[in-house]
């Protein structure tokens, strides 16, 4: 029942796995020294895949496999975002892996691995899709996460993000079990129309509880969130990056197409409503909280993501085109953000220093206020102080909450961005106003590539937050809204 | 004995087999009589899924659980050195709480459930039978035209796994001392033998001025 | 009839103005010389043109002036602007103080002669005469306030011109903060003629004020206050801060700290008698309250008398003159009391003059004495510096109402008309008026004695060549001597209105309806006018008919008393004091004015202020709620983290005590 | 008569014990994998259950998909978990809390 | 001239740019100041153009900024603003003088924030939908933060994340009301909000909402605690701004938001707001009264003074609504703006000349210093003059705005009146406490006594400083003509009953 028509519609991920697949084996024969072409050629595959996304888009949904496969604004955009997330953390992490020999080839196929389950997660329209695409994601963030292998924290975190995860997963798929249960099918689309007649809508509530429990865990939204300050600290800094960037969208990616699927009539909606809301409510508070006692930059990264991704479900509570616009808006906000945070520390790091205290940052403006400049827009951003990008993010956000009488979650949200504020500028104060600790020369790796990215992703906080209407109305009018 | 008193009480003697065994498998000292004890309880699951006419299944899992995941499951368990003591500390202690909290999901779930609906659902005939095939075939026809696109899919995610086991645990030791026949081969005589010059005269070393070096600086 | 030119007003009164800037901003450049050139140049001028609008308007027949100069602020109907109203009262206000002024100004540079401070005191006397001008000639409530606060100002500056001096600056310090407690009453005055008459405007503030009548205020509810009373008390406040009434009064004696001239000028001539200035000026309005003249008078009389008192005790030659200011302005504010405006604006004419000379006389004596003011180290000076003897001999006379001189008429007219009055407490007022002779005389008399008359107090050491040792109180370096003439022509000047000028100006001044329509005696003052109108046959009987009145006798007793104690016999004076001890303590502490004003709002307030400090904004609002809000967060984030225990199973358990609350929680409100 | 409502329950069951399982295991952590392949267990049961009762066979497909990738899983799974042996000579979970916080 | 606003805005923080880049520290400077006195200048274009006869918004410039949300970059001024807005840009430039050669770490940063703060001052003042305003409003937390945060005193970190969070917590909550305003009225352009009918119960809660944010910014007590603590730590240029316009935004949000957007809820809340306003009149007064740290002094004088401004606002709704005495709240309401405009001047000024003594000697302890007038005598000048215009001495500016609000709230209740009036004791007696302490006396210490005078370029910003506010206290009509007919327009909004 394959076409010609469904492999052109799947092209971007049929030329990522054919691509990655050469990459692979090209890698064999490469020399360690030989590396770079390895660095290069996964970026360009991204790139071209990236491309393929954004041009091959047709101008209407469509969908390939019977189904299987849906191919809308929303997945594009996700992809799209992805993709720029994976080249930016490939540019970024070269220096970082290179002086802890992590620098190897299989890092550039599994993130593309990873990326490619991003993709088939966002574009999934039957649960086998979803689960698959998820477990090709979190599979290959395992091992990544695992990648430093005389770390013991390394694998601590892995162990802990794979056990979890599998927890998790076993959850989720219980979920899934019992809503194939109520409704007879697992192709999302015919899950809501088969919802509606099912007599057993009872059991679709029931499995529905579990499929929160597996997008909450993804997401890392309390009280699901152990596993990811500790898997952002264990993790290399270029994973945890990856964590928070690729994951986060698939996260969201998982959420959107799973409870997107019990919205359209409005029948379960305000089941996961709540739901969703009390999750958004406790992520935002434990997360902000927990992040102030903080010394470890990646840490407090990570209950920073805790509460940002409780934002994030702030946005998805209002369960319309326009929360679900917002939320995405959200994310790639938080993907990008992330990526320009971590770019900067994974600037800063060098053989034998992680760069990860927040201490270490100190004085950091007068020993290169460009970069500490860049990080100052990445925490401002992230504390959601307008102009930058952070702010619009959460604008939308509290405004879908808002639009959806969901007062008292915005109020929530908004208490505990004035607390979550106080680690960001605790970072900022840091970098300006204390001495340096030490005189090292910052190298900036001599790496040219990776510092005018990082200052293109840095300033475009500044700039996308002066001027996202177009990305606004780009997310929204993905669903329809 | 009617065919369906046959599979009522076939259910109940595999489904109470399976449920030892689960509980076997979190309560038994050592993990290798638990690893067992999970094997017992698939050979039951597999027993009952041939109740449910799922035979592909029924086999796969035993091929695949017990035959490949078990297998390394104990592979594992006796690479690895555990100390079994030490491992099952606390048990007791927490056995009261993982029994109440195992009620109190298993009575959330079963009030959830809607055990009642359930009961009233009988079994039909099986769908493969009425399709005209076996339930090999049956699974095959489907995964092999509308469920394409997963079985690619896993067949990646199988790649993945490989890679990621492979990238963790193959590794280069650097400390290990072992031949490179290539190397010996194309060794040349360079490699091995170094000419050195010597002077025959050996230049004295400069004299320290007297107590001037001697004299550590304050 | 013609009108004054605006230009002309305008120079009048931006002269003095332009000494100041130009004294102050270009002292370095045109040096001492010029400063006081200057300021005593553009002062002069405004005394000429003071004196020709003052002509022109009694004799010249122009026409009371009242126009705006320009809008200062307009809102809606509400106009606030800057303008003059120059009718005989004004110009007979300006031609006062622009002469004191002058004759401040000629002193000046011989009183301030070797000081640093020149130009400075320059600069800041022509701003005063400015200053003054703006509140005389202002024709609205607002420039009346402006004229009111500059000069409050001004005072400041001077009072604390020797800013070194500790006592100086804190002097300075009270005397603007006790005048602002007044002007708080007076701008809530102005605040209440706004509300109820709906301008700022003189002119029609009076014409409204018969509106008035009959409007009330619920200043708490349930209680209605008489609108005029209202208006009048609080525009009184802000005279009592100015004027120095009890229990404002506390600045004015401090106030000496500054330099004998300002003293002359500010303290005892013009500022003190704005207040008195203000009420003539708002007559209309306080004609329409019974309550509040009764008020002024009962408030001026206490003044008038019990002020006095306190001037017999003080061994300060300033302070003693200080008092006696404070006497005499009660005697101003009786007038105003009993509705006799005109006969407080004379009084403060007379007033004006022989205060003044008084102050200088006694700031000649001081520099004679190298800035001593103790009198106990002074007596028999009267050898060493005959003019200064005489002149102050002069303005004693006046300030004791001795027949003939200014004095007696002004003051004279004032307990006639308190005992021919017959509003509530002018029984008390006549009273404290004619007792208020008495000590008049007594610590006149004993400032005199005590200054220039008996054993010589003070001992001459000759410096022998080291020059700067101590000097113990009463030791001089040199023996006194007579001022200069730029010192002593301004004294002679100012000792020849201060005898004659009651004597000529009674009859029009306070019969002849001089004021025209700028005051207006409402029924009762007008009665006993014509009542003591109908008494007066000229100024010349008046004078011999006072010789055998009550207020004469009792000066004549006090010359007897105070002759005998001061001059025969010294050693009595500290007999009666010990004699009368609790009296004298009660005296010597002034009543205790200062030390309750002291203890209870400049320390209390300080304590106060600690108190909301410390316990408000540090404690409940930073302590509790701020630092307080932190510190809990911080808590319970520390409590939150300790979740995070690290441990596999823990998140696990977390994870699915989760599950298990999500589902618990559907059951239980889901409604399955 | 086998109803639906025997292998639900039954799934539920399992369910329950591999929950109770992880709250009984503090320390061993190839208990809790096993535990988790319980777990998946009891939702294949589902699956097969809903698959046959529903006579459709996507329930059945889905149930050969987890199988894959739970191998997939547990051959990553014990990579990672020989990989933590190395590193800390112990797979005693209850020992590793060097994150924490 | 399409565009001024815009131009206004913008020219300041692109000059940042430059200030950032430039290599020459001397170069860097002159780039600082030649921008905001471009700014100045092109300022100064809004004058002979703008009509004050008419209360439309003028200069109005309006693009779709971000069409999916309904949010619109539009720009426009009236009287009230434009006064602001020439506030701000005269600030502008005095603040890099002062800073000239006094800030020597990272001056080019120090500089940059300085314009970027500028620019985003002006752009609150200009921008006429809700949104952009509250981007303008927040975003210039930031360089303030990093002024105090970097060139603070000692205790910087406390005082500059106290600042911070202190504000960013008020302004949320004006965020979260925007956002419901939104989902109510669909609308974010505040003239729309404005002719927007929202029900009593919408306006109180919007009311709460609008009121905590800008009361923080004001501040009012009791959130005004962060202030004192911002001023003292603050470096000379940041107190400068943060007491000469900053505080502006919290009065000028009042007047664009609850008092136009919810006038039932305001004229429901009058008294509380008013009691607001008359509490820190005397506890701050007397707060002030017992500070060791000059700073602080003038700090707490500022809030106090502010307390006439919404002081002001609120008596013109009992004056409008109870009273119609539609005379009496215009004056209030004039009194209060300019009492604004004033203490922009007068505060900015006190600030001046506390660096100008903080630069010699490095504290702010009121009792290190004593005697200045002695070895300072032309900044003991000034200083006085100052401290005269901050306790409402007529002929300076402070007088103008104090005397109005007294005037008129004496028509609402005398009582009102009395504790407003009563500024005028305790105001003079703080800061004449400070006058006497440190310009009086004796020289206190050989340190004090080394202290030179004012340089020119000190002399210059002080001077200037001085013309204004002797301007505004001599002649305020212009200053009053120029925002009449906004007021008056305002007025009318204030007596319109929604509900």
């Amino acid at each position: 029942m394959m076409s010609w028509n469904d492999i052109l519609v799947m092209l971007p991920e049929v030329y990522l796995v054919v691509a990655v697949c050469i990459l692979l084996l090209l890698d064999a024969w490469l020399k360690p020294s030989q590396r770079n072409i390895t660095h290069w050629l996964g970026i360009a595959i991204a790139v071209v895949t990236g491309l393929l996304v954004i041009f091959g888009q047709p101008p209407h949904t469509v969908t390939a496999f019977g189904g299987m496969f849906i191919r809308d604004g929303a997945s594009e955009i996700i992809k799209v975002f992805g993709l720029l997330a994976i080249v930016l953390i490939f540019i970024y992490s070269r220096p970082y892996l290179k002086q802890r020999e992590l620098h190897i080839g299989e890092f550039y196929s599994l993130m593309l691995f990873a990326g490619l389950g991003l993709m088939l997660l966002s574009s999934a329209g039957n649960l086998i899709v979803v689960y698959l695409g998820l477990e090709m994601l979190a599979l290959s963030s395992y091992s990544l996460v695992a990648m430093n292998r005389d770390s013991p924290l390394s694998s601590e975190a892995a162990i802990k993000y794979f056990v979890l995860s599998a927890l998790a997963s076993g959850m989720l798929l219980y979920g899934m079990s019992m809503v194939y249960g109520a409704a007879g099918t697992l192709d999302l689309s015919q899950l809501a129309v088969a919802a509606q007649q099912a007599h057993m809508s009872n059991l679709l509530k029931f499995g529905l509880i579990f499929l929160i429990v597996g997008i909450a865990f993804e997401l890392g939204a309390a009280p699901f969130h152990m596993w990811l300050p500790d898997v952002y600290d264990g993790a290399p800094t270029a994973i945890t990056t990856l964590i928070a960037s690729v994951s986060k969208l698939g996260a969201f990616a998982l959420a959107y197409r799973l409870l997107s699927a019990f919205a359209p009539d409005g029948l379960m909606t305000h089941q996961w409503q709540l739901m969703l809301a009390v999750i958004a409510a406790l992520s935002m508070i434990i997360g902000n909280l927990v992040a102030i006692v903080q010394t470890n930059f990646k840490r407090m990264m990570g209950y920073s993501t805790i509460a940002h991704m409780g934002f994030l479900l702030m946005a998805f509570v209002n369960a319309k085109g326009e929360g679900y616009g917002a939320a995405l808006f959200y994310g790639v906000c938080y993907a990008l953000m992330a990526t320009a945070a971590f770019g900067v520390i994974l600037a800063l790091s060098r053989k034998g220093f992680e760069c990860d205290k927040i201490s270490d940052l100190k004085g950091l403006n007068k020993r290169s206020p460009w970069l500490a400049l860049l990080m100052m827009f990445a925490m401002f951003s992230l504390a959601g102080v307008p102009p930058f990008w952070g702010f619009a993010a959460k604008w939308v956000a509290l405004q879908a909450a808002i639009d959806a009488g969901y007062l008292w979650l915005a109020i929530i949200g908004i208490v505990m961005a004035i607390i979550g504020l106080w680690y960001y500028l605790h970072v900022i104060w840091v970098m300006y106003f204390e001495k340096p600790e030490d005189d090292v020369e910052i190298a900036l790796q001599r790496d040219h590539t990776m510092l005018w990215v990082l200052s293109i992703n840095g300033l475009a906080l500044l700039v996308v937050g002066l001027y996202w209407g177009p990305l606004i109305s780009w997310c929204r009018s993905a669903f329809g809204a | 004995m009617s065919p369906q008193l046959l599979q009522l009480i076939c259910f109940w003697v595999f489904a109470i087999v399976a449920v030892c065994g689960a509980l076997m498998v979190i309560s038994l000292r050592n993990t290798v009589h638990s690893v067992l004890s999970l094997v017992l309880t698939f050979f039951s699951v597999a027993c009952l899924w041939l109740l449910l006419d799922a035979e592909f299944l029924a086999l796969a899992l035993i091929v695949v659980y017990v035959g490949a995941v078990m297998v390394l499951f104990l592979f594992v368990v006796m690479m690895l050195n555990i100390d079994q003591e030490k491992i099952r500390e606390g048990f007791v202690r927490y056995l009261p709480l993982g029994i109440v909290m195992a009620a109190v999901m298993l009575l959330e779930m079963l009030g959830l459930i809607g055990v009642k609906a359930m009961h009233a659902t009988t079994m039909g005939p099986d769908p493969a039978a009425v399709a005209g095939m076996p339930n090999t075939q049956w699974l095959g026809m489907a995964l092999y035209t509308h469920y394409l696109l997963p079985f690619e899919i896993a067949a990646l995610i199988l790649t993945v796994g490989l890679v990621a086991a492979v990238v963790l645990t193959l590794r280069f030791r650097t400390g290990t001392r072992k031949q490179n026949p290539a190397d010996q081969a194309r060794v040349k005589a360079s490699d091995r033998l170094r000419m050195v010059k010597m002077a025959t005269v050996k230049p004295q070393p400069a004299a320290p001025a007297a107590g001037q070096s001697e004299e550590p600086q304050a | 009839m013609h009108q004054l030119s605006t230009t002309l007003l305008l120079v009048l009164v931006l002269a003095p103005l332009v000494g100041a800037v130009l004294a102050g901003f270009l002292r370095n450049i045109i040096g001492r010389a010029g400063a006081g050139g200057v300021a005593i140049v553009s002062v002069g001028l405004s005394c000429a043109l003071s004196f020709y609008v003052l002509y022109q308007l009694v004799w010249g027949g122009a026409q009371p002036y009242d126009h705006n100069i320009y809008t200062w602020f307009q809102v809606g109907h509400i106009n606030a602007s800057f303008g003059m109203m120059i009718d005989r009262l004004s110009a007979m206000m300006m031609a006062v103080v622009t002469f004191v002024s002058l004759m401040v100004h000629i002193y000046t540079i011989g009183y301030m002669a070797d000081d640093d401070g020149f130009q400075r005191f320059f600069s800041y006397i022509a701003l005063f005469t400015f200053s003054m001008l703006i509140l005389v000639v202002a024709n609205n409530f607002m420039q009346l306030f402006v004229g009111w606060e500059l000069v409050g100002l001004v005072s400041y500056l001077l009072i604390g011109f020797w800013y070194k001096k500790p006592s100086a600056t804190f002097a300075s310090l009270k005397a603007f903060i006790v005048n602002r407690v007044g002007d708080f009453g007076f701008v809530l005055g102005i605040a209440a003629v706004l509300y109820f008459l709906h301008t700022l405007d003189y002119q029609t503030a009076f014409d409204n004020a018969p509106s008035l009548v009959g409007k009330t205020l619920a200043l708490t509810s349930g209680t209605h206050w008489d609108a005029a009373t209202v208006i009048c008390i609080l525009l009184f406040i802000g005279a009592t801060g100015k004027s120095a009434q009890v229990p404002l009064h506390v600045w004015l004696p401090d106030s000496m700290e500054g330099p004998t001239p300002i003293s002359a000028l500010i303290h005892a001539a013009t500022m003190v008698t704005a207040g008195i200035f203000m009420v003539a000026r708002m007559s209309p309005i306080f004609e329409l309250s019974q309550a509040a003249l009764s008020y002024i008078m009962i408030i001026g009389a206490t003044g008038a008398l019990f002020m006095g008192l306190v001037g017999i005790v003080q061994n300060d030659i300033k302070r003693v003159i200080a008092y006696s200011t404070l006497s005499q302005l009660g005697y101003m504010t009786v007038a105003l009391g009993v509705s006799i405006y005109a006969g407080a604006v004379f009084h403060l004419m007379t007033h004006a003059f022989f205060k003044a000379l008084l102050f200088l006389c006694s700031g000649s004596v001081i520099i004679a004495m190298h800035h001593d003011q103790d009198m106990r180290n002074m007596g028999g000076l009267r050898k060493y510096m005959p003019i200064t003897w005489l002149t102050m001999w002069a303005g004693s006379i006046a300030l004791m109402a001795v027949p003939f001189t200014s004095g007696f008429y002004s003051k004279d007219a004032i307990i006639d008309a308190t005992g021919l009055s017959h509003r509530f407490g002018a029984g008390y007022a006549y009273f404290c008026v004619l007792a208020g002779a008495f000590v008049t005389a007594c610590y006149t008399l004993r400032q005199m004695y005590m200054t220039f008359h008996g054993k010589e107090r003070f001992e001459v050491v000759h410096d022998h060549g080291d020059g700067h040792h101590e000097l113990k109180p009463g030791q001089l370096h040199h023996a006194p001597k007579e001022s200069p003439l730029v010192v002593t022509i301004p004294l002679i000047l100012l000792a020849i209105p201060s005898l004659i000028i009651g004597f000529l100006t009674i009859k029009p001044m306070l019969y002849g309806g001089w004021f025209g329509k700028a005051i207006h005696e409402g029924p009762a003052g007008q009665a006993i006018i014509d009542h003591m109108h109908e008494e007066f046959h000229g100024p010349l009987s008046m004078a011999i008919h006072g010789i055998i009145s009550w207020p004469f006798g009792l000066v004549v007793l006090a010359f007897i008393i105070c002759t005998y104690i001061y001059l025969f016999n010294p050693a009595m004076a500290d007999r009666i004091r010990r004699i009368f001890n609790p009296v004298y303590v009660v005296l010597d502490r002034k009543f205790w004015f200062d030390t309750v004003y002291i203890g209870l709002f400049a320390k209390g307030g300080l304590k106060f202020g600690r108190m909301l400090w410390k316990g408000g904004d540090k404690a409940i609002l930073d302590g509790v709620f701020v630092d307080g809000g932190s510190n809990t967060i911080e808590r319970l984030s520390a409590g939150v983290r300790r979740m995070q225990s690290g441990l596999l199973y823990h998140y696990a358990f977390a994870m699915i005590v989760g599950l298990i609350l999500l589902l618990g929680g559907f059951w239980w409100f889901g409604g399955v | 008569m086998i109803t639906l409502a025997h292998f639900i329950v039954l799934g539920a069951v399992l369910f329950s014990i591999a929950v109770a399982g992880i709250f009984i295991n503090r320390k061993n952590v190839i208990v809790l994998l096993m535990c988790i392949e319980l777990m998946l267990l009891a939702v294949n049961v589902n699956f097969v259950a809903f698959s046959r009762f529903h006579a459709d066979v996507a329930g059945q497909i889905f149930v050969f998909f987890v199988l894959t990738v739970a191998a997939a899983e547990a051959a990553v799974g014990l990579a990672i978990l020989t990989l933590l042996f190395r590193n800390r000579r112990t797979v005693n979970v209850g020992e590793i809390d060097s994150m924490k916080g | 001239m399409n565009h001024i606003l815009s131009l206004l805005i913008w020219l300041p923080m692109l000059g940042a740019i430059p200030v950032l880049i430039a290599r020459n520290s001397r170069a860097m400077r002159w780039i600082a100041l030649a921008f905001t006195l471009a700014t100045f200048v092109a300022s100064l274009f809004l004058l002979p153009s703008f009509n004050a006869d008419s209360a439309a918004m003028q200069f109005v410039e309006s693009c779709n900024w971000i069409p999916a949300l309904d949010v619109h970059y539009s720009l426009g001024v009236d009287g009230i603003s434009v006064a602001l807005i020439l506030l701000s840009t005269i600030i502008g430039p005095l603040v890099i003088i002062g800073a000239w050669e006094v800030i020597k770490d990272k001056a080019s940063q120090y500089m940059a924030c300085m314009l970027v703060l500028e620019g985003l001052l002006i752009g609150v003042f200009c921008a006429t939908d809700a949104l952009l305003f509250y981007v303008f409003f927040e975003a210039m937390l930031i360089p303030m933060f990093i002024i105090i945060g970097v060139w603070g005193g000692e205790r910087r970190l406390y005082a500059t994340m106290k600042f911070f969070i202190y504000t960013f917590f008020g302004s949320i909550f004006f965020l979260i009301t925007l956002l419901y305003m939104h989902h109510v009225a669909g609308t974010f352009n505040i003239q729309q909000l404005a002719a927007y009918p929202f029900t009593m119960q919408q306006q109180e809660w919007m009311f709460f909402g609008f009121a905590l944010g800008f009361a923080i910014k004001v501040p009012m007590v009791p959130v005004h605690t962060w202030l004192p603590d911002a001023h003292v730590q603050a470096p000379t240029g940041g107190s400068v701004w943060l007491a000469a316009v900053m505080l502006k935004v919290g009065t000028y949000g009042f007047l664009r938001f609850p008092l136009i957007i919810t006038p039932d809820a305001s004229y429901h809340f009058r008294w509380l707001i008013i009691v607001l306003s008359l509490i820190p009149i005397v506890y701050i007064g007397y707060v002030a009264l017992v500070q060791k740290d000059m700073k602080k002094l003038v700090a707490y004088s500022s809030i106090a003074h502010m307390a006439f401004v919404t002081l002001g606002f609120f008596i013109a709704f009992i004056l409008v609504r109870d009273f119609n005495n539609i005379d009496a709240a215009e004056l209030g309401m004039q009194g209060a703006l300019v009492q604004m405009i004033s203490h922009g001047f007068v505060s900015g000024a006190m600030f001046a000349c506390i660096g100008v003594m903080y630069d010699r000697l490095h504290t702010h302890e009121i009792a290190v210093f004593g005697g200045l007038n002695k070895v300072m005598p032309w900044f003991g000048f000034f200083f006085v003059f100052f401290a005269m215009a901050n306790c409402g001495l007529p002929g300076t500016s402070g007088f103008v705005g104090e005397f109005m609000v007294i005037l008129a709230s004496f028509s609402t209740n005398p009582w009102v009146a009395l504790v407003a009036a009563f500024a005028l004791i305790i105001g003079a007696g703080y800061t004449l406490y400070l006058v006497k302490r440190i310009i009086f006396g004796d020289v206190v210490s050989e340190r004090v006594a080394k202290m030179k005078d004012i340089n020119f370029r000190e002399a210059l910003v002080l001077t200037v400083l001085g013309l204004m506010v002797l301007a505004i206290g001599i002649d305020p009509e212009p200053l009053i003509h120029l925002m009449g007919a906004s007021v008056h327009h305002l007025i009318g909004q204030l007596a319109v009953v929604k509900v």
